[in-house]
């Protein structure tokens, strides 16, 4: 075991990785010599060299593409966005190319494409999106966020010895906010496997990525009011954990969903419709979204903590439904 | 660098320029019988590009065809029921169950992947696969094939500029054939030559006539070997001319009539007939007899084809994802 | 009045409003004298000439790029995208320019984005989807799909008309099958504001495009089994019309989702929230969402009739939930 | 076809480009004091480019601007205050109410619009005001800035064609600093001169040294005379250097000594001190006061930026959609 940091968690797992599988490869824009513009890949260039860590021209459409021409050759790629707001240039690819592949054509696409989202670093309007939304009506492709360092090693490793095309979106507010013990040795966090962070009775709050952490203070604070909030972290957005859910819903009656992308067509939906259909007759309130306001992210620190959800109101939201 | 071609090569020219255009002409009669369904394209006039140039190509290589490129595959080894069933919506080997459309079906052992119909996409994808095999000391070359239009698209120009960078051996054929759909290639470029694009991405570019088959292999059979030679990749620009409209239902009435008659003159099987004559390499009778074996193959395969079943409806939930695969899908 | 079909409304709806205001002009792929792939724009090059109904090179986007510069300085530019499909290749303008511009610069971007939508052409993958989720979670953007040929044409005026881009998708089935009388003078539908396409009491089926024939059909059959369906018309996606949808909730209590879009993070995960949200209290029974499963559109005929909701599923899941 | 310069306007030249660089130098020192809210970038080496060139426009033309173009914004009108203020994350007229970053400010007035980050996007957004501009009758002239590494995008080559064909009154500026991020730009592309790209175009590309504002400021006028003679659109290559890291955090140890070396003997700022005084525009000591009177407009500039307020909270949920619009915006 030993502490390191969300960020040095995905260095591990790439390098581990990079190890395990000789066709396990990097392809991103400053990820080689440079490290990545987080430093994420730090190392691994002076590791690897040139032909498994590359630096890649702008243009992130062609960087999704090659990994996933790549992919079909048995390699398996693992591209880095260099802010995840820019895979919405290669939306298309992904959408279009990588996620039908294997159902149109036989061939599946064991790609990996990872970045940075999320807010809170006065990142502006183009730094700090949260985009898992985007792709939720795409089948064929699979979505992770980890909210642990060890989450973060081990859903990456099964993102990359995943069959299929997988997004793994890294929130950029954790990298070095966040640190834990892990274990030295392989291990891999199950993509579709959802995790209890606090055991609660009363209100079920479904979330994940840096908005776990948001739950879990708001948890604690809400513990000396006699409100006792189950914290279910998602860990993978697509698929999703639909048993541990329901299983959460049952037990509470009461649920909140809570995160950090806007709310109009935010990933809450899915969740609120699997919810209602399925375990209506659990529920003994309304089923409330606390996420961010309808707008793009804003850059002022005013603004932009305005902006955010938070412990407070989240804690604002779970009072209320208490009550109900 | 002109390769010499044997007397089996230039009749095998011949026999597959001329099972594409037959084998589109049958799939018109199965159109107009209503067992095609959705759209039709032909490659009337462009089976030189498309035949030329998969004949320098050799086991391994991989090629990304478009709806003009059927006798690249036919030469890749795309049996003519595959390409029936496809078009008819039909399941069975080779085809894609049903779930895509028209020249969308993909063998990597045979060398040829399923398009996607957003044009341009295609390149960065064969400029992965040509990355791929130069991490596995695979000597693989791709080919990835595109009009004349699809070269105005974002996703053309990642794509190419990425394999030039990363010197992999991609060759990519522009068909320019006068027209993307109704617009003509002026009012989609204002170059006279797409090949001078290469330029820009700091790589070889050569223009070929794209009705001359021999002409269309030793160009690229040249380029096949820079690629293979570890020199990177480079642009061929076939000049060609689309004979029939975008589609079935396209009668080109936009086309000059004087220009679809100049084209008529350069009629890549009728001319290539002629160099064969001339060559002695073949005689009136003996094409005549090529013509009517292709034929008659055809005929079998469409009727194999066409006893071919539609695929089960609910074997379309399926190979979404690895975990539902079918058990059939192995690829 | 005149009967028109949904093509001929939306034709006409273009040609009045280039009539009405010379800042109009429409940029697309053979839009100009070819008169576009479904031939929407027929007649309108050889009316407005070349200057104001211009032919593109292949390039979405560039289109939609070119489209808010033009908005910019005034215009208001409609920019065909031959088939909704390849609105992919301009998700990042959209998205990231045209959807932010008037937030973070203070510039609107009065601009229409139109073309066909969905299924049930056999045209497979690439030629018939329905892109509504993709662009959900974007503030900023509008979007708005007709069902009726008095809407397509009513709908696209008020589009071309509002301030804000909107995304205006037309669903290609309804193209040439359907027809109907609408008006000769000038008239809007506006953005934001549903229609109850059938009074019902049991059952609100909460629908849009091509989907509200399939639920009409399928009320007529159940109203022989005395089951009353509800038929309430979307017309705008977003914003969408909550107090319509909360209305009609209250009303039946009971809801079924419709829509052709695939189903998870499909539109109806939107509508659920809200009603789990803000109707918790009227609800007698469970959510439901008929809609296409989780694969890509399928190509073969009995593979694409089994991928598309119709009036049948519907029918079982409004028995089932009648009877819940 | 070179423009004769008075001397007001030679001495114009070198306002800027030193208003531009002790405005980035106060920059650095409100990001010291954690006054400058995220990044902070620099155009050091470069003002030439953003300034010879933006002078060749007239009041209508519009300019999109990148990171190291604050120089042609500071031509075009911009306040330094405004910019401060930017960059402090503050309220007030000329900000983006504390929505947007650095210099992501709009005025259509004055004529530069609020690029994106996503690289390559405002080329056809740039492309569409000069369409529009065309029907009104406007003449105006477009000028869209990007680096090396931005011309790999997509974006930038359907922008580019798009304005070629249509034969848009827009000018690509190509400011080549040889690197894009830590990326040389050997490993971007492999032209070594990006100007070469015009050709894939079929519209003129030219070269210019992106260190002299005068050679800038000629190139640049005759692109726009074509642009305003209706003959199109063009690319210019700026060929300078980025002489500090990406941004504030990045200290550039990827980028060789020599290579630093070499360019340092080409700042712009410091062979146009020359220029001047051999030409006997300026003295040492009137070069001196020019820079103190600009270190104390800025000084000012600076503390009214400081008194300014932080945006409202509740303000950012505004102006998301027309009818959500604040009162204050009247764009
Ligand atoms: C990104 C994208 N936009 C639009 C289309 C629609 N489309 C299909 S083929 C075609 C014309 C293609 O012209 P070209 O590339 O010259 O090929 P050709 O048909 O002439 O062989 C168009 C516009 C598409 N398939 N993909
Ligand atoms: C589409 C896109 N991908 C990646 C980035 C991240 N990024 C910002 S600036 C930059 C380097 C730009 O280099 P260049 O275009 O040469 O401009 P320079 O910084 O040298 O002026 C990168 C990769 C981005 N902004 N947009
Ligand atoms: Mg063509
Ligand atoms: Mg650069």
């Amino acid at each position: 075991m030993a502490v390191v940091t969300y960020l040095e968690a995905i260095r591990q797992a790439l390098l581990e990785e990079m190890q395990r599988d000789e066709t396990v490869f990097l392809l991103g824009e400053d990820i080689g010599a440079y490290g990545g513009a987080f430093k994420v890949t730090e190392g691994l260039y002076e590791k690897f060299g040139p032909s498994r860590v590359i630096d890649t021209p702008i243009s992130e459409s062609a960087i999704v593409g090659a990994a996933c021409g790549a992919a079909m050759m048995g390699m398996r790629p693992v591209a880095e966005i260099q802010f995840i707001d820019f895979i919405s240039c290669a939306f298309d690819q992904l959408t279009n190319y990588a996620a039908k592949s294997r159902y149109r054509q036989g061939i599946g696409i064991p790609m990996v494409v990872r970045g940075p989202c999320g807010g809170g670093g006065r990142g502006g309007p183009f730094h700090s999106q949260n985009v898992e939304s985007f792709f939720l009506n795409t089948p064929g492709l699979k979505m992770v966020e980890p909210s642990t360092a060890y989450d973060a090693k081990g859903l990456l490793k099964a993102a990359i010895r995943d069959e299929d095309p997988v997004l793994y979106f890294e929130h950029k507010f954790l990298y070095r906010r966040i640190k834990e013990d892990i274990p030295e040795d392989d291990y891999i966090v199950p993509i579709g496997k959802a995790k209890i962070r606090r055991e609660g009775r009363d209100i079920s709050v479904i979330t994940y990525g840096a908005m776990v952490h948001v739950a879990l203070e708001a948890a604690e604070k809400l513990q000396l009011e006699g409100i006792d909030l189950e914290v279910v972290d998602l860990r993978s957005l697509l698929p999703y954990d639909k048993e541990a859910i329901l299983n959460s819903v049952v037990k509470t009656s009461k649920v909140i969903l809570l995160h950090e992308a806007t709310r109009i067509g935010g990933y809450a939906g899915e969740l609120a419709a699997v919810i209602a259909e399925e375990a209506f007759d659990c529920l003994d309130g309304p089923i409330v979204r606390v996420t961010a306001p309808d707008t793009p992210v804003p850059y002022s620190p005013p603004l932009e903590d305005f902006f955010l959800p938070n412990a407070e109101k989240l804690i604002k939201a779970a009072r209320q439904l208490a009550a109900y | 660098m002109t390769k010499t071609l044997s007397k089996q090569q230039y009749l095998d020219f011949y026999y597959y320029m001329r099972l594409t255009r037959s084998l589109e002409e049958r799939l018109t009669i199965l159109f107009r019988q209503n067992k095609v369904v959705g759209g039709l394209y032909r490659s009337l006039g462009q089976e030189a590009t498309a035949v030329g140039s998969a004949f320098a190509l050799r086991d391994g290589d991989v090629i990304s065809p478009l709806i003009r490129d059927m006798g690249a595959m036919l030469v890749k080894g795309v049996k003519p029921q595959e390409i029936f069933k496809q078009y008819m919506a039909r399941d069975g080997e080779g085809t894609s169950k049903g779930r895509d459309l028209n020249i969308h079906i993909a063998d990597m052992k045979r060398g040829f992947v399923g398009p996607i119909s957003q044009l341009g996409d295609m390149v960065a994808v064969m400029a992965g696969i040509a990355l791929a095999s130069k991490m596995q000391n695979k000597n693989v070359v791709t080919v990835v094939y595109l009009g004349d239009g699809a070269t105005s698209t974002g996703a053309f120009h990642e794509g190419v500029n990425f394999a030039a960078v990363l010197r992999l051996p991609m060759i990519t054929i522009i068909e320019n054939n006068g027209y993307a759909f109704s617009t003509p290639t002026k009012n989609q470029c204002l170059v006279e030559d797409f090949a001078v694009k290469a330029k820009g991405y700091g790589i070889p570019g050569e223009i070929v006539d794209g009705n001359d088959v021999v002409a269309v292999y030793q160009a690229t059979c040249k380029a096949v070997e820079r690629a293979r030679a570890g020199e990177g990749a480079s642009i061929i620009e076939a000049k060609t001319f689309r004979m029939l409209g975008h589609a079935q239902h396209d009668n080109q009435s936009y086309v000059p009539k004087e220009l679809l008659e100049t084209w008529k003159e350069k009629d890549p099987i009728k001319n290539y007939q002629a160099f064969l004559k001339k060559k002695k390499l073949a005689t009136d009778a003996s094409l005549k007899e090529m013509d009517e074996k292709i034929l008659a193959y055809l005929e079998e395969e469409a009727n194999i084809a066409d006893l071919a079943p539609f695929p089960v409806p609910e074997s379309s939930l399926e190979d979404v994802y690895y975990e539902t695969q079918s058990v059939t899908q192995n690829k």
